[in-house]
């Protein structure tokens, strides 16, 4: 064992003895809620921190190999690290420690009502889950971790157990992840019969022995898989339910960083397990991803509830890092693996970035929701001048997830549209249009994401409070704000400096493309494809505040008059100025609204009460304009109605009779026999 | 130079008769779509002069001639004269909004292109190149007068149509003989003629120029 | 270097001083196309400088952001005025970043505006911010496929090389695709700085206003900052019109006499432009806000269908 | 838009110009005078917003008035802009009713200095034909410090540009407004 390894090894135990540690702190210290939080999340904290030293570690060039044959049958329980493996924990230390922070102070408001040894015990389990997720190097191994992060995110969801939608969110997660978790446990074993080996690590070479319907049949059984876990469209209906239900702590991780280990499945079956691919899985997948970003972001544009709505931008960014990982697929069927591995930077940067303001808007939310008790954006209002430093680190994260620059969105979304204009270097005519229509759904996504934003922050924190509770709001904790501000400089840091960050990317791209990405960077700036793009992020930032701190004293030397009266909002003379005037989010998304009509299909109803005496006094409006999930509508109702209809069928099996059982039983073994013979 | 020149330029104009009958689609007053029949017919006509210019073809050049006689002045006036006597006409909204029409045909085009690609490349004039571009002319053509409900307007989509028929030909063998070409300006003008009359039936009858009604004649 | 720094100040200068005369030509022209004689071209020159003398009202109800937008603006579209070839191929600035650069420093400027128009709390202002991002985000697609269309062409996205080549390649400037392209990033640009059909930059009622909505809140100096910007990002989306897709007069070579002539050739060209927007803006009406997004889905097949001929018509 | 041109081309501007010899004398004058006095003390650029207190409408006729071709405000580097926050100029109109004698208040308080008030017509200066009715408070003078009245029922245009030429006279002394209170931003 090299000295490298011994380090990886140890930063390992020391990432799940935090995890150990604080899941047992949190359990014995059950009747002592505070310490039981306290002790939860520190443990976390220290895990996280050392999982995020492994990560770098691995990155690095560092290589783990743990095996113990005993711990679990067929294969044993493996655990190995490469640099996809080591990005992905990576991923999930940067988005835990900032989460496992702001949880000591959040988690405080549970106490008495649900069980926080219960939260330690989950939270704890749910990151040792998905580091291990990503380091599993065998199939019964990686299919068990994922069973224990699914399991432990659903607890997680059923915190607050009590409410209505709660049951139905968490009962959605458990049935639309089990029902994922089905399809990769076929393609698992359809894989592992074809190559012989359930040695992760061993597929991509013995993948060439598989035939062309199976390796077609595993390509799309695990796809629906690892797609039902990142939450593509139309596998999604999960999603905005199960996230904004759990605590914000528990959020900002799902929808940071579990959903990754979707994304983290499909890059090992696009560019590893199986080998190079046909070109329709990239196009496949570029569609999916397309139409993702798309109605994730259309979605998240007329929701109300601000947790909803950063659940549904999960979706449109898991459709934008898609977008790069279909690309990539696209280009190394076509042979051109520089431009593959372009795409995979881009995605991979992406993966990093939504893992670092998500959280950020989570916790964010969080706090508003902790501060005005309610999630809905329509009762808040004003909240920029009760919590400033939330609202400004809130603020951060909303520029940086409309991928503004200097913030880091930008870098990973110009990228992305780099490596798809690159696309017409491949000279198929079907394929061009295919991705020219995918650079159209990847810009409209990026300006429906900007008026989105807009709408979170504007309608959540500016202007007047549109209820009491709003009013009457007060700042965060400490705790929870220096774990904001912390992702915020994070968010600045890696969209100005993006240069030792790419070099980690470009290696791992390589790593899997065997060609380093069409990309050359240093501190100047970034060039994509031999001067094809080029942007200068740490200048352009320079630039911007020299400029902006240059103009008011331009104005100040030419002699501008500098006087400031404060007056009431301009009205048209209005005698009353109430939060009632303001513009609503609903009214802000209804442009949108009309315009996708086709997709939003709105509900609207106009009920007006008059005056018994006269029709000229109202004295009820009442409006109501929803809109309706064709998905659910559409989709699913057929098929969970299908699924109702078969299990009363199937109910004729169930007697009641003991021997009617035993008969089933012996049946079962006699055709068993017969076949094996 | 002119060598380089005429193809691009050949394209440019099979661009505009293009771009004209979007234009036609997006067009929602009839004089405007007339005056628009107009200008297509124009740059047709000035297109079939710069062939004959580059060929030194005089038959082309009386085609061109006739052409623009015909489609930029005689045509164009019987159609606004038939405008003027239908009147003021509450809007027939087309089956298709304009996004949608726009979309289909954005379609159309790029199947025409699809289709047409290899024709052109085995096709060796120096024109050949904007064939996809007329064949997506026919296939419009033929949209518009699906998608209208106006008979007025489906005579201009028939127009349209033969508008692209005849650059296809001018493209892909420099204009079939002159006197069947004559032949087809003759049919045209006919049909337009006896289609008027038409028109001044339907009105008459119904009150209303919308083809949609003729389904009333069934017994 | 000194070179280097002529010729950003020269183009400092032509989009920060030229922007009021640009704006002020346009009225100009409307008037005297409307029959009237109208304010001189300089007029606004005259207002930017009256707004500087007064005091500003500013609402109690908003915050910072109220107030840093205009500085914001005005920042933005100055940088953009660096990095945009305006005079030459070999714009010193131009490394910092390419046509998708300068369309998202202009949607910062959008995003804050529009969260300044929410700020004071007033249903105007939120009427503005919610349509401006409408806009916004239906041009997205248009701005990026054209830009497609325009690497499809010339195989490149940075602003000189695209210009460059252009101007050394002048049969390029026949070909469809190219015209196409231009007409869909007209009226993106059309749609991106207000003017008509999109939004009427002279209009007085609320209720049919885009970006005045939301600037109604401003007074003084910061709407001084916020006009100012406007008329330079008017400039700028005119000067990328004129020397992307008719690239003449553009210095390739960084001599005096070159940069004097691209210098003629731009005021030549924006104030063609300029002509053409004021007598555009004469006959046509502004289209209902809902009917707009059959206009930009127009701009988007104009712009797709440059992809498409780029694709097939070498 | 051809047949839109070609009207364009054949019509001539019907903006009097400053020069003499036109027919109508007292407006050139005194629209000479408003560009002058205009240009010293707003630097040639006023924009006006106006308030309509309760009039009958006949003083808005003649104020839409200034803005077609024949009086031609812009010219003067003045227009009517869409919230007081814009304007530099008030125009009252009408007695002050009591609905309309709050807003009023507001729109002067909303306006930034520096600021001219110019109470339009009979109704603006005495509540004319309206004085004493019950639902008028009093002319606009009673609501807001006026600069300048300009009586008529309705004025004409002419007048109307002579009475904001009075204001600005009288205001003459805050022509440039230094840095007062505050820092920039």
């Amino acid at each position: 064992m090299t000295s490298s390894e011994t380090l990886t090894l140890n930063l390992l135990l020391l990432a799940l003895g935090g995890f150990g540690v604080g899941a047992a702190g949190a359990v014995l210290a059950a009747c002592r809620p505070g310490v039981s939080r306290w002790a939860g999340h520190v443990g976390a904290l220290v895990g996280a921190m050392a999982a995020f030293a492994l990560g770098v570690a691995g990155l690095a060039g560092g290589t783990l190999d743990v095996a113990i044959p005993a711990l679990l049958p067929v294969g044993g329980f493996s655990l190995g690290m490469d640099r996809l493996s080591a990005f992905f924990v990576l991923v999930i230390a940067t988005a835990a420690i900032p989460s496992a922070i702001y949880a000591i102070a959040y988690t405080r408001a549970y106490e008495g009502r649900s069980s926080l040894a219960g939260m330690g015990l989950g939270f704890n389990a749910f990151l040792a889950g998905m580091v291990l997720v990503a380091l599993a190097r065998n199939v019964l191994t990686f299919l068990v971790m994922w069973e224990a992060m699914s399991l432990a995110s659903y607890f997680l969801v059923m915190t607050e157990a009590e409410h209505r939608e709660t049951q139905y969110a968490g009962w959605l997660y458990l049935v639309t992840t089990h029902a994922g978790f089905a399809c990769l446990l076929i393609g698992f074993l359809l894989m592992a019969q074809g190559t012989g080996t359930m040695n992760l690590g061993e597929w991509r070479a013995a993948s060439a022995a598989l035939s062309d319907p199976v390796r077609h049949a595993v390509f799309v059984l695990l796809a629906l898989g690892f797609g039902a876990k990142a939450g593509v469209v139309p596998l999604h209906i999960w999603l905005p339910k199960a996230h904004p239900a759990a605590p914000s702590h528990v959020s900002a991780l799902m929808s940071g960083v579990m959903i990754k280990l979707g994304v983290y499945g499909l890059i090992r079956i696009g560019f590893d397990w199986l080998g190079v691919g046909v070109s329709w899985w990239g196009g496949a997948v570029l569609v999916v991803a397309a139409v993702s970003a798309v109605l994730g972001v259309l979605y998240a544009l007329v929701e109300q509830d601000l947790k909803c709505l950063l659940a549904y931008s999960s979706v449109e960014n898991i459709g934008i890092i898609l977008l790069g990982v279909g690309a990539g697929m696209l280009f190394q069927s076509y042979h051109l693996d520089a431009l593959a591995s372009l795409a995979l930077v881009a995605s991979l940067y992406h993966t990093l970035n939504h893992a670092v303001f998500k959280p950020l808007l989570f916790m964010g939310a969080g706090a508003v929701v902790h501060a005005t008790g309610t999630r809905n954006m329509e009762e808040m209002g004003g909240l920029i001048k009760r919590m400033p430093q939330t609202a400004a680190c809130f603020l951060v994260g909303s520029v940086a997830i409309a991928a503004l620059p200097p913030f880091n969105g930008f870098i990973s979304e110009w990228l992305m549209f780099q490596s798809l204009l690159l696309s017409f270097q491949i000279s198929a005519t079907g394929i061009n249009l295919l991705f020219a229509l995918s650079i159209a759904a990847l810009a409209l996504t990026s300006g429906l994401a900007a008026a989105c934003f807009v709408k979170a922050f504007g309608i959540t924190f500016l202007a007047l409070p549109r209820s009491e509770q709003a009013e009457r709001a007060h700042e965060a904790p400490w705790a929870m704000r220096g774990t904001m501000a912390m992702s915020a400089v994070a968010c600045l840091a890696l969209g100005m400096a993006p240069v030792g960050l790419l070099r980690l990317l470009t290696v791992t791209a390589a790593d899997l493309t065997g060609t380093d990405a069409d990309v050359r960077f240093n501190w100047n700036g970034i060039v994509a494809n031999d001067a094809f793009a080029v942007v200068s992020p740490l200048w352009i930032a320079v630039a911007l505040v020299s400029l902006l701190a240059l103009v008011p004293i331009v104005l100040r030397i030419i002699g501008a008059n500098g006087g400031r009266r404060a007056y009431e909002t301009w009205g048209c003379g209005r005698a009353l100025q109430t939060a009632r005037f303001e513009y609503t989010g609903t009214a802000f998304a209804n442009p949108f609204k009309r315009v996708f009509g086709l997709l939003y299909r709105p509900v609207k109803e106009l009920d007006i009460q008059f005056h018994p005496e006269s029709r000229l006094f109202v004295e009820t409006i009442a409006y109501r304009n929803e809109t309706r999930s064709i998905f659910e509508e559409v989709l699913y109702g057929p098929i969970s109605r299908l699924v109702q209809r078969g299990a009363q069928r199937a109910r004729i099996v169930q007697s009641g009779s003991v021997h009617l059982y035993l008969l089933y039983i012996f049946v079962a073994l006699v055709v068993l026999l017969a076949l094996a013979g | 130079m002119v060598a380089e020149l005429f193809p691009k330029l050949v394209t440019l104009l099979s661009f505009t008769v293009l771009g004209a009958a979007f234009l036609l689609i997006v067009r929602r007053d009839l004089a405007g779509q007339v005056r628009l029949f107009a200008v297509q017919s124009l740059t047709l006509a000035v297109l079939a002069a710069v062939i004959a210019a580059f060929t030194r073809s005089i038959e082309l050049a009386g085609v061109a001639a006739a052409l623009a006689l015909l489609k930029v002045v005689v045509i164009p006036r019987v159609l606004t004269r038939a405008v003027a006597k239908i009147g003021l006409q509450p809007a027939a909204l087309p089956y298709l909004g304009t996004p949608a029409t726009l979309v289909v045909c954005g379609g159309l085009v790029t199947i025409a292109f699809y289709v047409m690609a290899p024709v052109a490349a085995s096709n060796p004039l120096p024109t050949a190149e904007a064939i996809p571009i007329a064949f997506a002319g026919v296939l419009i053509g033929f949209f518009v007068m699906i998608n209208r409900r106006r008979a007025l307007t489906q005579i201009l989509g028939f127009l349209m149509l033969e508008n692209s028929i005849f650059l296809l030909a001018l493209l892909a063998t420099y204009g079939v003989p002159f006197i069947v070409e004559m032949g087809v300006f003759l049919d045209v003008l006919v049909a337009v003629l006896i289609m008027e009359v038409f028109i001044y039936r339907i009105k008459e009858n119904f009150d209303s120029i919308e083809v949609d009604r003729l389904g009333r004649l069934k017994g | 270097m000194i070179t280097k720094i002529a010729i950003e100040t020269i183009q400092l200068l032509i989009v920060g001083l030229g922007a009021p005369l640009l704006v002020g030509l346009v009225r100009r022209v409307k008037a005297r196309l409307q029959g009237r004689r109208g304010a001189g071209v300089l007029q606004p020159y005259a207002d930017l400088r009256k707004l500087l003398a007064k005091e500003a009202v500013v609402s109690e109800t908003t915050s910072w952001i109220f107030r840093f937008t205009p500085y914001l603006l005005v920042a933005t579209m100055l940088l953009s005025a660096l990095l945009v070839p305006l005079l030459t191929t070999r714009t010193p600035l131009g490394f910092l970043g390419n046509i998708i650069v300068l369309m998202y420093l202009f949607l910062l400027g959008t995003f804050f505006l529009a969260l300044a128009g929410l700020d004071a709390g007033s249903a105007f202002g939120g009427m503005g911010s919610s349509r401006e991002m409408a806009v916004a985000a239906l041009a997205e697609p248009t701005v990026m496929i054209a830009i497609f269309a325009m690497a499809l062409r010339v195989g490149n996205t940075e602003l000189d090389e695209i210009v460059r080549r252009g101007a050394t390649d002048s049969l390029l400037l026949l070909t469809p695709g190219h015209l196409l392209a231009f007409l869909a990033f007209f009226i993106v640009a059309l749609a991106e700085t207000g003017r008509l059909p999109v939004d009427n930059p002279a209009t007085h009622l609320e209720l049919t206003m885009i970006h005045e909505a939301m600037v109604l809140e401003y007074s003084g100096r910061y709407l001084m900052l916020i006009e100012w910007a406007a008329g330079m990002k008017l400039l700028i989306f005119l000067a990328l019109l004129s020397n992307l897709f008719f690239p003449w007069g553009v210095a390739l070579t960084v001599t005096p006499a070159a940069v004097a002539v691209a210098c003629v050739a731009l005021v030549l060209k924006v104030g063609a432009l300029a002509v053409g927007i004021a007598m555009l803006e004469t006959a046509v009406a502004k289209l209902r806000l809902f009917r707009l997004p059959a206009l930009l889905s127009g701009s988007f097949a104009l712009a797709l269908l440059a992809v498409v001929s780029f694709l097939f018509v070498k | 838009m051809r047949a839109l041109l070609r009207k364009i081309w054949t019509t001539p501007v019907v903006a009097e110009p400053l020069a003499p010899a036109d027919d109508d004398r007292q407006i050139e004058a005194m629209a000479r005078q408003v560009d002058a006095r205009a240009q010293r003390l707003f630097g040639r650029s006023l924009h006006i917003r106006e308030v309509d207190a309760g009039s009958c409408n006949g003083c808005e006729l003649e104020i839409g008035a200034l803005n077609n071709p024949y009086y031609d405000l812009e010219r003067f580097g003045m227009h009517f802009v869409a919230s007081p926050r814009h304007a530099d100029c008030l125009l009252v109109t009408g007695p002050v009713t009591r609905n309309m004698a709050d807003p009023l208040k507001r729109t002067y308080d909303a306006t930034p200095d520096p600021k001219i008030v110019v109470a339009v017509g009979d109704c603006a200066r005495d509540c004319g034909i309206f004085a004493g009715g019950y639902g008028v408070v009093g002319p606009v003078s009673a609501i807001v410090p006026v600069d300048v009245v300009v009586g008529g029922c309705p004025p004409t245009p002419q007048l109307i540009l002579a009475g904001i030429l009075a204001a600005l006279d009288r205001r003459g002394t805050f022509q440039r407004i230094h840095p007062t209170d505050g820092p920039i931003a």
